[in-house]
C-alpha cells in the first residue's frame, strides 16, 4: 500500500479498516477497507496540526481517535468524466438562473476542482448573500441572473436544491455582465462598472485573490 | 397501445422466411450439438466507454456458436447520471436507480415493438434487483440514475424453427449478459459499487430424448434437445454474495442436490464473466 | 421495482425490527412463529360468470379475487400453411400421442390489477411475470388447454386485489389463483378428433381443469404455489408482512408445484386419462409421497435496501454538542456498524443462506407440504 | 399447522340488540297489519304521499342506532343539528350525512361515523410520522385528512429550552426529525380547513426509539383508540419484561416502547437546569435504540397483540382495556402448548381472548 498511485477495481481490497481511515471511494466491509470506485489510491499521511484543517477529503469522519492516514480512490485521471455530489464545506462556482426578493436560484457548474455534468440546483437565500447587516441585503443589488458566482455548501438542502451561502469575503460574484451586455470589472465589495458605458452596477463582490 | 411518435413498421407478428438449401438442408434438419465442454462459457468481448454522451456506458459482444447464421449476444449499456433528480419528487436519501432493458426491434426472430413489452420490464426488474445489491446507494443521495440496456442481437439460431427452442430460455442469457454489461458501465460512470456484479448462467439440459441430464454452463438453446431448468446468477466474487437468483425449470423438489449444483455453475459461469469484465475495466485506466 | 412500495420507517424502528427477528427464536411483530402464516379466509366458485373464481382475504382486510375465462381458440400453426387440415378424423385420434399434445405459452393471458399501480408498472409486470412462469413452468399445463389439433382452450386469468396492497401482495396473489384453477371447470368436449369443437352445454358435465379424484373429490395434480421466504440473520421467516419485509436481509419467491405421479409427468399422461387413474395408487400419492416439483426462484428486491440509515449518537449532531462541530451536515462517514443504530444493507446474500431458504421451503413435510396440506382442505365447492 | 385457512363467515353483529329489536319491530308491524312484503311498498308510497321520508321511529332507541346517509333522524324541530347531519333547505328535518351512531348532547344531535379518518382536536395527544421536511416545518402524518405541520419554532431544541434558534438549525433541520421518523407530539392549533398544527415543547414529547408502531383505526364508532384519561403510561410487564411505555396516539397510532428513565425522573435525581439540559438533548434526536432484552421485546410483541386483537374485535382501546387484554393474554400463554412464549393474538386466539374481555 506505499505507492500513492496504484489503480482499484470496486471491491478491491486496500487495507485493514483498523490501520486507515475510509476516504472518498472506499466503504468498509468485516472491519477491512475496499474501493468502491474504478480509480487511482491515494494515501494521505493525518495533518500534523490537529483542528479544523482545509478540507482535502470529501469525508470528514468524525474526530479520530488516533489519527490514522487516510485512503481514497479518486477518479480524477482516469475519466474526464466524474461526476461529485455538492457537500457542504465545498466551494463551488455557479451561474445564477433566476432571482426573486427571498433568494437567487443558480446552477451549479464547478464543485472544488471538478466539472459537473449534471445539473445540480442551488439557492442562495437573502439571509446567506453577506456576514454582516443581513437586514439590508437585496438580492436585486448582489445578483443579476446570468452572474457567475463563487459560493459555499452550506445544506445539503431539500429535494430539489443545495444551499449556498456567499457570507465570506471571497465569496460573490466574479464575472458580471451590465445590462448594456459588456463584461463588468469589480470597483469595490459592492460594485461592478461597465468599461465602456462607465455605468456601476450594485452586485456582492468576490474578493480577488 | 399503438406508438404515435415514431413510423413503426408493420403491424402484427411477421414471420422470418426459412429458406430450405438443399445442400444445407441436413445441417439445418440436425441439431447443432454443442461443442464446448460442459464447464465452458463463450468467449465474450467487453468495452467501456462506448458512448461518449454517456456518464458511463460499455459494450458487449459474447461470440456466436461458430454455426454460420447464429447471431451472438451483442449489448450495449449507457447509464446517464448520477444527476439531479426532477424537482417535482420527493427527498430521497439514497440513489434512485431506473433500469431500461429493451431488445431492438431486429434483435430477436419475432420483431420486437418500440414499446416495451412485459418480458422487457421484467427484465428490468432483475437487473434492477442485481445491481441495487452492488452500488453504495447512500453515497448519492437526491441523486438519480438511468442505465439503459439495449440489446442489438439476441443470440438466437435463425435456422431453427419456432417450436425448436424456446424464448423463454433465451431470456437468462440475455439477462445475465445485461448484467455484466451494466456493471461495467456503472464502473465507468464512477457510481460507488460494493465489489462488481456479472452474471451468469447454467442450465440442467437433456441431449437426446433417452439420455440422462446433465448440467452445463452458458448454454444455448438450441443446441439442446431439451432445458428442464435454468438459472442465472449475479453474483458479487470478493464477497461471495448473490445478488439476483432467477430460477425457473421443473425439477424434482427432493433433490435439493442438483439445485445447489445448479446454482454452483451458475456462479462459476458469473465468475469467468467476471474475470472478463476486471480485465476490460484494468485496460480502461491503463 | 418489486417492493419498492416501501413501508417508511424510522430507522429506530427498523433497527428495533431487526433486533426482534434475528432473535432464536425470533419476535415477530404480530408474534406469529417463524414459519406461521397469516390466517385468511378463502372461498371459491363466487363468480357464476367464470370458468372458474376465487378468493381470499387476510385480517387486515387484504382480498383478492382471481377469475378464470376459457375461450376456444384456433391452434396457430408453427409456419404458415402448416396448420394441419383434418383428414380422418379417425385416424388422426389414433395418431395424437402425448407428445404432439404439446401447448404454448400464449395459451395462458394473465393480468394484475393492483390498486394504485400503474398497469405498466414494474411491480405489476414483475408479479404477473413471476405467476404465470410458474405456471408455465413444465409444459404439462398448457398441454391441459388442448382441444385437438386445430383448436386449444385459451385461458385468461385474471387476478385483481381489491384493497391497496398492505402488504407485499405476492403469496396471497398466488395462494388465490391456485384456488381459483382448482375451481375451474372447462365444458365437455363432444366433437370428436380435428373437427371443429363442439360441447356439451350442461355445466354439470364439464370437466375440471385439475381433475379430481372420483372417490375422495380431491385433485391429483395441482397448480403452483408461490411462496415468499425471507432471512434475516440466522432466521428463515415464512409469509413476511410489510414491516418486516424492510429489514430482510434476502427475500426469496418460491414457487413449487405438484404432480401426480412421477409417471404422469414423464409419459406426459393426459388429463383425461388421470381422471380414470387407479383411485388407490391416486390416494397413495396424496397420502404418502407428495411429488413436489420446483418451479421457480426470483430474488424479490429487498426494501431494506432503500430505508434511511440511523445515525449514532456518537456522531449525531443534534446530540447535544452540536455547535462543536464545523460541518453540522456533513455526510455520515463510512464506519463500523454501532449497536442499536440501523445500517440499510449492502451487497447481496451468501449462496448457502439461498439454498437454506429454498431447502425450508421443500424439505419433506416441510412449509411446502403444509401450505398444500392447508390448501386442500379447503372446500371446492 | 402454519396455515389457517377459514371459511367466510356472515358478517359480525357488532351494533348490539336495539338494533335488531328495532327491524323485527318493523317486519312485525308490517306482518300483523297488511301481511307481505309489498304492502311495505305500499307504506313508503304513502309516506311519500304524505312528504315524508320514509323513517324509523329511532329516536327513542337505546345506545345503538345506526343512520345511514339521506336517513332522517328527525324532524322535531327541539333538535340542533350537529356533525354528520345536515338540514335540507326548507325542512326542518334533520337527516343524516354519514353512516353511523347517533349521539345526543343536550338538544345537540351529531352522528359519529363508523369509520372514519381522525379529526383532530386541539389539546390531543397524537403518534406521527414525518413524511416531508421542507424548510421551516415538517409535514407529519397523523392518519387524519390532511398532513399536520410541526413547525421548527415548536420542538425543543438540543441544547436545552433556553436555547435561542439559530439559522444553522434552519439548515440542519433534517438532523432533527428526517422523513419516516416517529414523534409523539400534541395539537396545538387547528386551522379552518381542519389542518393540525403540531408542538413537542414539553419533555413527554419527542422522537420515539426503542419500540414498535402499529396503526389501529382510531374514533371509530365500534372499535380502536377512544380518548380517554390517560394516553400514555406504564406498565410493568409480565415474566421479567420490565417497564415499558404505551402511547396510544388519540389518532389511533399506537407506539409501543421499552421504558427509558424520562427526563423528568431524572429531575429528580440531578439538580440544577444544566444537567436536565444535557440529558434532554442526550436522548431527544437520537436514531440509536438502547440495549433491549429478549424478554422486554416479546413482551412488547404480546401487547402489539393485544392492542390488533381488541381493533379486529370492535372493541375499544384505552387503558383499561389494554391492561386487562395483556393480563388476559398472559394467562392465555400459561396454559398454552407452546407456553409462555406463545404471543401470537391473531385470528381465533384474538377472538378467544376478545370473548374473555367482553364477558367480564
Amino acid at each position: 500500500m506505499a505507492s500513492s498511485s496504484s489503480i482499484a477495481l470496486p471491491g478491491q481490497l486496500l487495507g485493514p479498516a483498523s490501520k486507515f481511515q475510509p476516504g472518498p471511494g472506499t466503504h468498509i466491509h468485516q472491519s477491512n477497507l475496499y474501493s468502491s470506485l474504478l480509480g487511482v489510491v491515494h494515501i494521505s499521511q493525518p495533518a500534523k496540526a490537529p483542528g479544523p484543517t482545509k478540507r482535502l477529503t470529501k469525508i470528514t469522519p468524525a474526530p479520530a481517535p488516533a489519527e490514522l492516514p487516510t485512503v481514497s480512490v479518486s477518479r480524477s485521471g482516469v475519466s474526464e468524466k466524474r461526476e461529485v455530489l455538492p457537500e457542504v464545506g465545498n466551494t463551488v462556482l455557479c451561474r445564477v438562473i433566476r432571482i426573486t426578493p427571498r433568494q437567487a436560484v443558480v446552477a451549479i457548474l464547478i464543485c472544488g476542482d471538478t466539472v459537473l455534468h449534471a445539473e445540480w440546483q442551488g439557492l442562495i437565500r437573502v439571509q446567506d448573500v453577506r456576514a454582516t447587516e443581513k437586514d439590508k441585503v437585496k438580492i436585486y443589488e448582489s445578483f443579476r441572473p446570468g452572474d457567475i458566482v463563487r459560493a459555499e455548501v452550506i445544506s445539503l438542502g431539500d429535494q430539489a436544491n443545495f444551499y449556498l451561502s456567499t457570507a465570506r469575503n471571497e465569496l460573490g460574484v466574479l464575472l458580471a455582465t451590465s445590462e448594456a451586455g459588456n463584461n463588468m470589472f469589480p470597483v469595490n465589495w459592492k460594485e461592478y462598472q461597465d468599461p465602456e458605458t462607465g455605468v456601476s452596477e450594485p452586485r456582492k463582490v468576490a474578493r480577488p485573490y | 397501445m399503438t406508438d404515435r411518435r415514431r413510423i413503426n413498421g408493420p403491424v402484427g407478428a411477421t414471420i422470418p422466411l426459412v429458406f430450405e438449401d438443399v445442400e444445407d438442408y441436413e445441417q439445418v434438419a440436425t441439431k447443432a450439438a454443442r461443442s464446448r465442454a460442459p464447464n465452458a462459457v463463450r468467449k465474450m468481448y467487453l468495452k467501456t466507454g462506448v458512448t461518449p454522451s454517456a456518464s458511463g456506458s460499455a459494450y458487449l459482444e459474447i461470440e456466436t456458436s461458430g454455426k454460420g447464421g447464429v447471431s451472438g449476444l451483442k449489448l450495449s449499456c449507457t447509464v446517464y447520471g448520477p444527476r439531479s433528480l426532477p424537482r417535482s419528487s420527493p427527498f430521497s436519501p439514497h440513489i434512485i436507480l431506473s433500469t431500461h432493458v429493451k431488445y431492438a426491434p431486429f434483435a430477436t426472430k419475432q420483431r420486437r415493438g418500440y414499446l416495451r413489452d412485459p418480458a422487457e420490464r421484467d427484465l428490468g426488474s432483475h437487473l434492477e434487483a442485481a445491481l441495487r445489491g452492488a452500488i453504495i446507494a447512500d453515497r448519492w443521495p437526491k441523486s438519480g440514475v438511468d442505465i439503459i440496456v439495449s440489446i442489438i442481437e439476441g443470440d438466437q439460431d435463425r435456422e431453427t424453427s419456432k417450436t425448436q427452442g424456446d424464448e423463454a430460455w433465451d431470456i437468462m442469457n440475455a439477462l445475465s449478459g445485461c448484467i455484466t454489461v451494466a456493471s461495467a458501465a456503472l464502473a465507468d460512470a464512477g457510481i460507488d459499487c460494493v465489489d462488481t456484479v456479472a452474471g451468469g448462467v447454467a442450465a440442467l439440459v437433456r441431449d437426446t430424448a433417452d439420455s440422462s441430464p446433465s448440467i452445463v454452463v452458458d448454454p444455448i438453446p438450441s443446441e439442446h434437445e431439451k432445458i428442464l431448468a435454468s438459472c442465472c446468477v449475479a453474483y458479487l466474487p470478493t464477497r461471495n454474495e448473490v445478488t439476483n437468483l432467477w430460477y425457473k425449470g421443473d425439477l424434482p423438489a427432493s433433490d435439493m442436490e442438483l439445485y445447489t449444483k445448479l446454482v454452483e455453475k451458475g456462479i462459476q459461469a458469473s465468475t469467468n464473466a467476471n474475470r472478463v469484465l476486471l480485465e476490460c475495466l484494468g485496460e480502461t485506466v491503463n | 421495482m418489486a417492493s419498492t412500495q416501501h413501508a417508511l420507517l424510522s430507522p429506530a424502528e427498523l433497527a428495533y425490527l431487526h433486533a426482534a427477528l434475528s432473535l432464536t427464536p425470533p419476535i415477530r411483530p404480530d408474534g406469529r412463529s417463524p414459519a406461521q402464516f397469516r390466517p385468511l379466509v378463502a372461498e371459491t366458485g363466487i363468480l357464476p360468470g367464470t370458468n372458474g373464481s376465487a378468493r381470499i382475504c387476510f385480517a387486515d382486510g387484504t382480498e383478492a379475487i382471481v377469475g378464470v375465462k376459457a375461450e376456444v381458440e384456433r391452434t396457430r400453426g408453427g409456419y404458415e400453411g402448416e396448420i394441419v387440415e383434418g383428414g380422418g378424423a379417425e385416424e388422426v385420434v389414433t395418431d395424437v400421442n402425448d407428445e404432439e399434445k404439446k401447448g404454448e405459452s400464449d395459451w395462458v393471458e394473465m393480468t394484475v390489477e393492483i390498486p394504485g399501480l400503474r398497469d405498466d408498472d414494474a411491480t405489476t409486470a414483475f408479479l404477473g411475470a413471476m405467476i404465470s412462469e410458474a405456471l408455465l413452468a413444465d409444459g404439462g399445463f398448457s398441454r391441459r388447454l388442448w382441444i385437438n389439433r386445430r383448436f386449444h382452450w385459451k385461458l385468461y386469468l385474471d387476478i385483481l386485489l381489491i384493497s391497496p396492497p398492505l402488504s407485499y401482495p405476492l403469496p396471497l396473489l398466488s395462494l388465490t389463483t391456485h384456488l381459483a384453477l382448482l375451481a375451474t371447470r372447462l365444458p365437455r368436449l363432444k366433437s370428436e378428433g380435428d373437427e371443429d369443437p363442439f360441447f356439451d352445454d350442461d355445466w354439470a358435465a364439464a370437466r375440471y381443469l385439475y381433475p379430481r379424484n372420483k372417490k375422495d373429490g380431491k385433485t391429483t395434480a395441482r397448480p403452483p404455489v408461490t411462496l415468499l421466504v425471507m432471512a434475516v440473520g440466522n432466521n428463515i421467516i415464512f409469509d413476511p408482512a410489510k414491516e418486516e419485509l424492510a429489514v430482510a436481509d434476502v427475500a426469496l419467491a418460491v414457487s413449487i408445484g405438484e404432480d401426480a405421479t412421477t409417471a404422469a409427468t414423464a409419459t406426459g399422461d393426459d388429463a383425461s386419462l388421470m381422471m380414470d387413474v387407479d383411485s388407490t395408487t391416486a390416494a397413495a400419492a396424496i397420502t404418502s409421497a407428495r411429488n413436489l416439483r420446483l418451479l421457480s426462484i426470483r430474488t424479490i428486491d429487498p426494501p431494506s435496501r432503500l430505508t434511511p440509515s440511523g445515525v449514532p449518537n456518537a456522531t449525531n449532531t443534534a446530540y447535544g454538542a452540536a455547535t462543536t462541530q464545523k460541518q453540522p451536515e456533513a455526510r455520515t462517514a463510512e464506519a463500523e456498524a454501532v449497536e442499536g443504530v440501523w445500517r440499510a444493507p449492502r451487497g447481496g446474500a451468501k449462496p448457502l443462506v439461498m439454498a437454506a431458504l429454498v431447502h425450508k421451503v421443500l424439505e419433506k413435510g416441510g412449509i411446502a407440504d403444509e401450505v398444500l396440506d392447508a390448501l386442500h382442505a379447503v372446500d371446492l365447492g | 399447522m402454519p396455515v389457517t385457512i377459514l371459511a367466510p363467515k356472515a358478517m359480525r353483529q357488532d351494533y348490539g340488540q336495539a338494533d335488531k329489536q328495532n327491524i323485527s319491530d318493523d317486519s312485525d308491524d308490517a306482518d300483523s297489519s297488511n301481511g307481505g312484503a309489498e304492502l311495505d311498498y305500499a307504506e313508503l308510497a304513502k309516506a311519500d304521499a304524505e312528504g315524508h321520508t320514509h323513517k324509523r321511529p329511532r329516536i327513542a332507541g337505546g345506545d345503538f342506532e345506526i343512520v345511514t346517509p339521506g336517513e332522517v333522524i328527525t324532524d322535531d324541530p327541539q333538535w340542533m343539528r350537529g356533525h354528520g347531519t345536515y338540514v335540507a333547505a326548507g325542512t326542518t328535518s334533520i337527516i343524516s350525512s354519514v353512516a353511523g351512531t347517533i349521539t345526543r348532547t343536550n338538544k345537540l344531535l351529531s352522528v359519529r361515523p363508523l369509520r372514519a379518518r381522525y379529526t383532530p382536536e386541539v389539546g390531543d395527544l397524537v403518534v406521527g410520522r414525518i413524511v416531508e421536511v421542507q424548510a421551516k416545518r415538517w409535514r407529519v402524518d397523523v392518519g387524519a385528512t390532511q398532513l399536520a405541520s410541526l413547525p421548527l419554532s415548536a420542538i425543543n431544541l438540543p441544547g436545552g429550552i433556553l436555547r435561542k434558534r439559530t439559522e444553522t438549525d434552519e439548515l440542519q433541520i433534517r438532523t432533527f426529525f428526517a422523513e419516516g421518523d416517529l414523534l409523539v407530539a400534541e395539537v396545538q392549533q387547528l386551522f379552518q380547513d381542519g389542518g393540525a398544527v403540531l408542538h413537542t415543547r414539553s419533555l413527554k414529547y419527542g422522537k420515539l426509539r426503542n419500540g414498535m408502531f402499529v396503526a389501529v383505526s382510531g374514533m371509530g364508532g365500534g372499535g380502536g383508540v377512544v380518548r380517554s384519561r390517560r394516553q400514555v403510561w406504564t406498565l410493568e410487564a409480565a415474566s421479567g419484561g420490565g417497564p415499558i411505555d404505551v402511547v396510544l396516539g388519540v389518532n389511533g397510532y399506537v407506539w409501543i416502547s421499552k421504558h427509558v428513565e424520562t427526563p423528568e425522573g431524572l429531575v429528580e435525581k440531578t439538580s440544577g437546569i444544566t444537567n436536565l439540559d444535557e440529558s434532554v438533548s442526550a436522548t431527544m434526536y437520537s436514531s440509536q435504540n438502547d440495549r433491549i432484552g429478549p424478554e422486554t421485546m416479546r413482551e412488547i410483541a404480546r401487547i402489539r397483540g393485544v392492542v390488533t386483537a381488541l381493533v379486529d374485535n370492535g372493541l375499544r382501546v384505552d387503558e383499561d382495556m389494554v391492561m386487562r387484554g395483556y393480563h388476559e393474554a398472559v394467562e392465555m400463554a400459561m396454559v398454552s402448548s407452546v407456553g409462555a412464549d406463545d404471543i401470537y393474538l391473531g385470528g381465533e386466539r384474538g377472538e378467544q381472548l376478545a370473548a374473555v374481555l367482553t364477558a367480564v
